[in-house]
């Protein structure tokens, strides 16, 4: 039932990184309440942001393309964007929209915010 | 004995075909990715066509078929807007994300992609998406 | 502008109708709370629908209806089977677990407590189970 | 997408309690994982049981009687049963049928366990 509505919900983990976790349909509603999230946790002052998205199975060609606006927006502030918990289906249509070429795609949260983290995080 | 329906122009019609899809698979014995696969390019077949589609409901069928020798789960997505030429669809490209990004026109790639095979038959009044995903096989 | 569906017998099918009173019930703004009532509801009139329905495939319609200036959810389920008089089933009694418990039978008694109208008509080769939900009350 | 496929999990808490947390479609063949799961907890001697349907949103009339039936044989044995997290229309649902006049209904798993263990456990 209600499980394909869009639950968000984000934090800042202690070394900085924002994490906003998402579970549901993106179509452009849901696109757009993640990238709400993102700009919320940029005017925080994160720009290490990682998108989980466990407990997404369905998206659509809108709702990736606000991802990927938000994506722009977040390289001209210099920030990082990743992503966790994709299934099959979608880390692929991250690959053929292009996301997969500007945001790290991990399997899990934690070889994720290792990746990050590694990297410098915030 | 597929599955028919007649869907309207609401918000997230669409989900009622992804759902359609993913009977279909399961009862086909499909693995969840291809399933997934087919219900993405479902979507964004349904979504154009409710674009487009004028006021007139869209006609989504979901089927078994069985070609050479194959089977296939089929969905077709149909309306009755003003229809377009499928060969002057650009492709969308490679994505770039600074300049000109290509933000939108990404539909018929990504059904493309996700599935087997595809036929976009369209004239005034009558488009037709085919869209096929074989039946026990990965990508 | 309703949803029309045309199902056939696989199994779960019954959870096309039930996204399908998901998204008008959305975008109707009913409570979850509602929406699910009719969805479980339409879930039951479409199991019976399907048991009794013969090799046909059955029909669902959801659609928004007013009645006497309230408006409703409406799901009307199809079926071409043999029919029955609605009269002579017994409403399923209250259960009791131990002896002659009622396991099965509670179809059309959920059916009646979930929605606000219930209207069963059937002969030889067309049921027909309408059912109402309003809009923006609370039961 | 396939959040309606039914994932049944279970675990004996250290006071002898089974849980078993169920979520998706109780269908007949959820509601006969679901009786499944009480019976292998059933030989691995636990007799009060919870039954968790935290992301169930959706259930049949013969689901249900599946769980009745299997009510009926824990309660032959002895045993006790509860359910938590159901939405308001499966609670009314369990009303109706009657299951719920013979197992505890209770909003969440801590209220569960604290009535399940107040009233003797194991
Ligand atoms: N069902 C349709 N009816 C009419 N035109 C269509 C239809 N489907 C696609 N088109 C045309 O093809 C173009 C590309 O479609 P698509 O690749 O799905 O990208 P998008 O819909 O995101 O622009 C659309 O902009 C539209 O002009
Ligand atoms: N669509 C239908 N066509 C024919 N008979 C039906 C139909 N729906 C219900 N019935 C009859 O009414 C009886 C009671 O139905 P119901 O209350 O839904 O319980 P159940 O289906 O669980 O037995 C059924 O056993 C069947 O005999």
């Amino acid at each position: 039932m209600e499980q394909e509505q869009l639950q968000v919900s984000t934090e800042i983990l202690p070394d900085g990184v924002g994490v906003i976790s998402a579970s549901g349909y993106i179509n452009n509603e849901g696109g757009q309440a993640v990238a709400d999230a993102v700009e919320r946790l940029l005017e925080e002052g994160s720009t290490t942001l990682l998108v989980d998205l466990s407990g997404t199975r369905i998206i659509n060609s809108i709702g990736i393309s606000i991802l990927l606006e938000i994506l722009e927006k977040l390289l001209d502030a210099s920030g990082r964007l990743a992503f966790c918990n994709l299934t099959p289906t979608i880390a692929k249509t991250f690959e053929i929209m292009g996301l997969a070429q500007y945001a790290g795609i991990y399997p899990d949260r934690e070889t994720a915010l290792g990746a990050l983290g590694s990297h410098g995080g915030a | 004995m597929g599955v028919e329906l007649h869907l309207p122009l609401i918000p997230d019609v669409e989900l009622v075909a992804a759902k359609a899809v993913e009977v279909v698979g399961r009862d086909l014995g499909m693995t969840p990715e291809d399933i997934e696969s087919a219900a993405v390019a479902t979507v964004e077949a349904c979504l154009n066509a409710l674009e487009h589609g004028g006021n007139s409901k869209i006609l989504v069928r979901v089927d078994v078929v069985e070609v050479e020798g194959r089977r296939f789960l089929q969905a077709e997505v149909e309306d009755h807007g003003v229809g377009f030429d499928p060969r002057a669809v650009p492709g969308a490209g490679a994505s770039r994300v600074h300049g000109c990004a290509a933000k939108r026109g990404w539909g018929l790639t990504l059904i493309r992609e996700l599935m087997d095979e595809v036929q976009v038959r369209s004239r005034p009044g009558l488009t037709l998406v085919t869209m096929r995903k074989g039946v026990g096989e990965g990508r």
